[in-house]
């Protein structure tokens, strides 16, 4: 099959958990990726070989376990920020999970600044939003008075642009959306968008969790009228370990950002009566840091790199066009998003008339095969298409063509299991 | 094969997905709730309504609309034939034998003479991820009772 | 020596690190555990199987994996819950570290809700604490318009309680305080501190960073006048990975709050105009939470409970007692804190007039002595002693007499190479 | 032994440390900045005054308030040596020499015409930690100094 990674038995050695056997001696088909992604055995050694031989404090440790784990911990940074291709590799902060990252932003846009946001002004989003990128701007439009405004969606899954001009106005001061929809698979033209967004003034934020996996990014390429101002990705996503995000920003704003979570490490010195802040990044990641975290998401990118992110990006797209014709053979069965691989991801979200979700996925699951089933964290974008659920299956740079005809030959024996015609 | 899925899709289940008893929104009622599961978006709007007599209070009526899987609203369709009619004590009472069976890992033999029908829930239990579709109607009758003899209390 | 734990020897050789070789062929001798504590063989372990076989998103995945995941996650919390003796296991919140808990609860104080904090209203911390139970409080102070007070400190490092009705007082909202100062050492009465606020009406928030390492605890043993409202810890000071923090509350109190960061999980329903929460803990954990560390934090306080925290206790007692001893010994020395080790915890800053801490460190640090030099995010209390950094030793389970000897023998080195009299 | 220890702490370096050079805090000046190394609390005050003539701007004076470790104090001490005097572009580049040598990881081989007794400081490179030591009062002086010359340019 054409475009498909090189050497993809070599790499599927990679990824330990693929050579599982679940209940009744099936093999595991991993087809949930877009929830979270399998980690190859470098990024588990990388953080091993930290945690024994290692593991210090960072920053404020002067020790040589602290120079090591300090420098391992920034060395991430670094790696981040060429995955990026971020202009400046201070722009990169680390964060939890990119919930934390988008709700860093929504919870500083409150307080005074350049950038404060108040009543009168308006937030736009879409409709095709994970919910961490809808409920943080709830949050801040309930405590500012702002005012919520989303893009709705077309019937074949396309962000609806038909009103743009009117949608994004001098009034507004944020517009956040999802490059790559973990439901719908769409990837968005964010660039058009930004760029719309930008003469009117307003900040651009981008959700890139599920694009992160699967595009190749180059923030410093990027005309600056096109360029997100924000951008976020979620480690677990991107072959890395849970606990680790990034948001990376433009200088300029994260320096005129007030803090978000204050405490050690994000000061430069404090009183009794008032503190001051560190310069970014720092200001940003009070505490502790996710530093074990961190060095894996850092052996995660390279190990990206490494396969070659246009790669990556040419395996999904043969994967999914192949599980799209495979989908298209299933009686019944509709397929929510752009059926042209193209111009979509690699998470395809459907229903099959007559059988819930959840029973596709648990009649699937005890074949071995892991797919989500629910509202994939996007209940308005379901809403939108009129279902409360559905099936979805997300491949990734492991997934086998062979995969999917399991799949396939698993929806066929889910019908028959439900007696569908 | 696949000797657990029979197990959790039994007979009983499909046929009480297929054909719920007690369905829709009935009046009159002491207390209606809205419970959702969050994980997998699964909802159901319920109302009870209670009656007195010289013996005690007892379900008079559970009412519901469901959106769900299979086990959800089989679920939901057992449990009404389970407590209407019966004294509160005794319907939580069942309540509590369920919720043991759900929890209990396949490893508890249910009481056919208790839940009759529910029995046919125990494969659930080897499901974690399903046992709460099989309890989510059941824990907004135990709430909606317990909201209705809250305000009646008062 | 009296009280050391049984078997130290065997307890050592689980902890990989301890066998390192530094720099011309030093064995590391790890005195900063205050900052972060080292990681057992069975905590690496347990994270490393998560990984390679069990890794899966949790709560919405429905699958053989994600169940396992799901189950390992929650088990963690179960984990956590008996270490903590905790009345409600719903009532343990998982987050990235403490200052993310001590963070969460300031900023949720600020929106409305039966807690919410305003003009007039005081928040009370003292002199002793870590940045990261100061910043957070000036924050909420600065956008409240409510005013942070504060107790000092006596000569020899104990809070002064003197003026406590005077400072605690109907107009305190809360009372937040250090449990063991890392510092200091000292060990607060934060049951005789918890009676007074919860006399006012205060909510009583303790920072047991230093204390869940050392001490035994059991929230539901305490008389609930003497329980604190909140308690927080971090993982990686109780021999558990980054990433990971425990915030325990009250579950009326959770049950009132506002949410913190919205997205993922933390929601029951979404719509684009409106969403509606889920219940704790679940409210407070928006997005994937740290998974793995979770379940490497489970691991650690197994591991700790298994060696029996009275044991920990002890042993930290036994060294502490030591060290104290020892740093009696070096001419010119200077300790802050109590000078009796059963007053106190396991960390023990000094100065030696004449040499900078950060030269003490690395010279330490050059025979393989690990310490920490500086302000040890105590800004304030170091001013209040008239100092603008320390160097802090701080001993853990595995640390023995021999590498105390040690710190001592290169203090001594240190005096010389600077040719102090 | 712990020949990397006596590269750290030469003697040079100590000399500074227990005489630094143009120590205190002098009129007049341009600009004043106050840095802070947050990881270990380090802080500096300095202020510099620039001077003009037909050969452009120089540094006639810096002066500074500083607390900090030995090769703080005495980096401080060796950049007032190095600057003073010089024309402004010179000093900057004798700044970027310094930062090189400081971030070579020991690799670096100090120009001693360039940096004086600046060489001294070529061993911290090989311990990371102390590197933002030495780095605090050029950082200090470079910020100042631009800060200055923005102010007249207005
Ligand atoms: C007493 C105390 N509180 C809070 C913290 C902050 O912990 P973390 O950095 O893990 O959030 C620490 C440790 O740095 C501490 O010692
Ligand atoms: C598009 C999108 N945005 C945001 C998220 C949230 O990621 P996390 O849960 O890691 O914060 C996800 C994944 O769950 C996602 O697919």
């Amino acid at each position: 099959m054409e475009g498909l990674l090189p050497d993809l038995e070599v790499v599927r050695k990679d990824f330990p958990i693929l050579s599982r056997v679940l209940a009744d001696g099936r093999p595991l088909v991993y087809l949930d990726s877009a929830n979270t992604s399998q980690k190859p055995q470098v990024v588990i050694d990388t953080m091993v070989d930290h945690l024994e031989r290692h593991n210090a404090n960072i920053a404020r440790a002067m020790h040589q376990l602290g120079a090591e784990s300090t420098a391992a911990y920034e060395a991430a940074r670094d790696k981040v920020s060429a995955f990026l291709g971020a202009p400046d590799r201070d722009e990169v902060v680390f964060t939890k999970n990119i919930t934390e990252g988008l709700n860093l932003l929504a919870n500083t846009l409150v307080w005074p600044g350049q950038h404060q946001v108040g009543p009168g002004d308006e937030i736009v989003i879409t409709e095709m939003e994970h919910h961490s990128n809808i409920v943080p701007w709830q949050l801040l439009c309930e405590r500012t008075g702002a005012t919520l405004r989303w893009f709705g969606i077309t019937d074949d899954g396309h962000l609806d642009l038909s009103n743009i001009d009117e949608l994004v106005t001098e009034r507004t001061k944020v517009v956040s959306l999802v490059w790559v929809s973990n439901m719908l698979g769409t990837v968005n033209p964010i660039d058009a968008i930004a760029r719309r967004a930008h003469e009117v003034g307003a900040l651009v934020v981008v959700d890139a969790a599920q694009a992160a996996p699967q595009l190749p990014i180059d923030l410093a390429a990027m005309p600056v009228e096109e360029r997100p101002d924000v951008l976020g990705f979620t480690g677990h996503k991107t072959v890395g370990p849970t606990g680790i995000g990034v948001l990376w920003a433009r200088r300029d704003m994260l320096d005129q950002l007030p803090p978000f979570l204050g405490g050690g490490e994000m000061i430069e010195t404090v009183t009794m009566e008032r503190s001051t802040y560190a310069p970014v990044p720092h200001k940003f990641e009070a505490g502790t840091p996710p530093i074990v975290e961190a060095v894996g998401l850092g052996a995660a990118v390279d190990y990206l790199s490494g396969l070659g992110m246009d790669n990556v990006h040419r395996h999904e797209q043969a994967v999914t066009a192949y599980a799209l014709a495979g989908l298209a053979t299933v009686p019944g069965l509709r397929v929510f998003g752009p059926l042209d691989a193209t111009q979509r991801g690699g998470a395809v979200s459907f229903e099959i008339p007559g059988i819930h979700p959840h029973d596709v996925a648990t009649v699937l699951d005890s074949r071995g095969i892991a797919v989500r089933a629910g509202h994939s964290c996007t209940k308005p974008t379901h809403a939108r298409f009129g279902v409360q659920s559905t099936t979805r299956m997300s491949s990734y740079l492991y997934t086998t063509p062979a995969e999917i005809d399991a799949l396939i030959d698993g929806l066929e024996y889910t019908r028959s299991y439900f007696k569908l015609g | 094969m696949t000797t657990d899925l029979d197990a959790l899709y039994q007979e009983i289940i499909l046929d009480h997905y297929k054909n719920p008893h007690h369905k829709g929104l009935r009046e009159p009622f002491e207390a209606e709730v809205h419970h959702v599961n969050p994980t997998c978006g699964d909802e159901v709007t319920l109302r009870v309504h209670l009656a007195h007599g010289p013996q005690g209070t007892w379900v008079e009526d559970v009412s519901y609309d469901a959106m769900g899987c299979s086990i959800s609203q089989a679920a939901a369709s057992v449990m009404t034939d389970l407590v209407i009619g019966k004294p509160v004590g005794e319907a939580m009472a069942i309540h509590d034998e369920f919720l043991t069976l759900m929890q209990g890992k396949g490893q508890v033999e249910p009481d056919e003479d208790v839940l009759e029908d529910g029995v046919a829930f125990a494969g659930v239990a080897k499901f974690p991820a399903r046992i709460k579709c099989a309890l989510l109607s059941w824990m907004a009758w135990k709430d909606a009772t317990t909201t209705a003899q809250l305000e009646e209390a008062q």
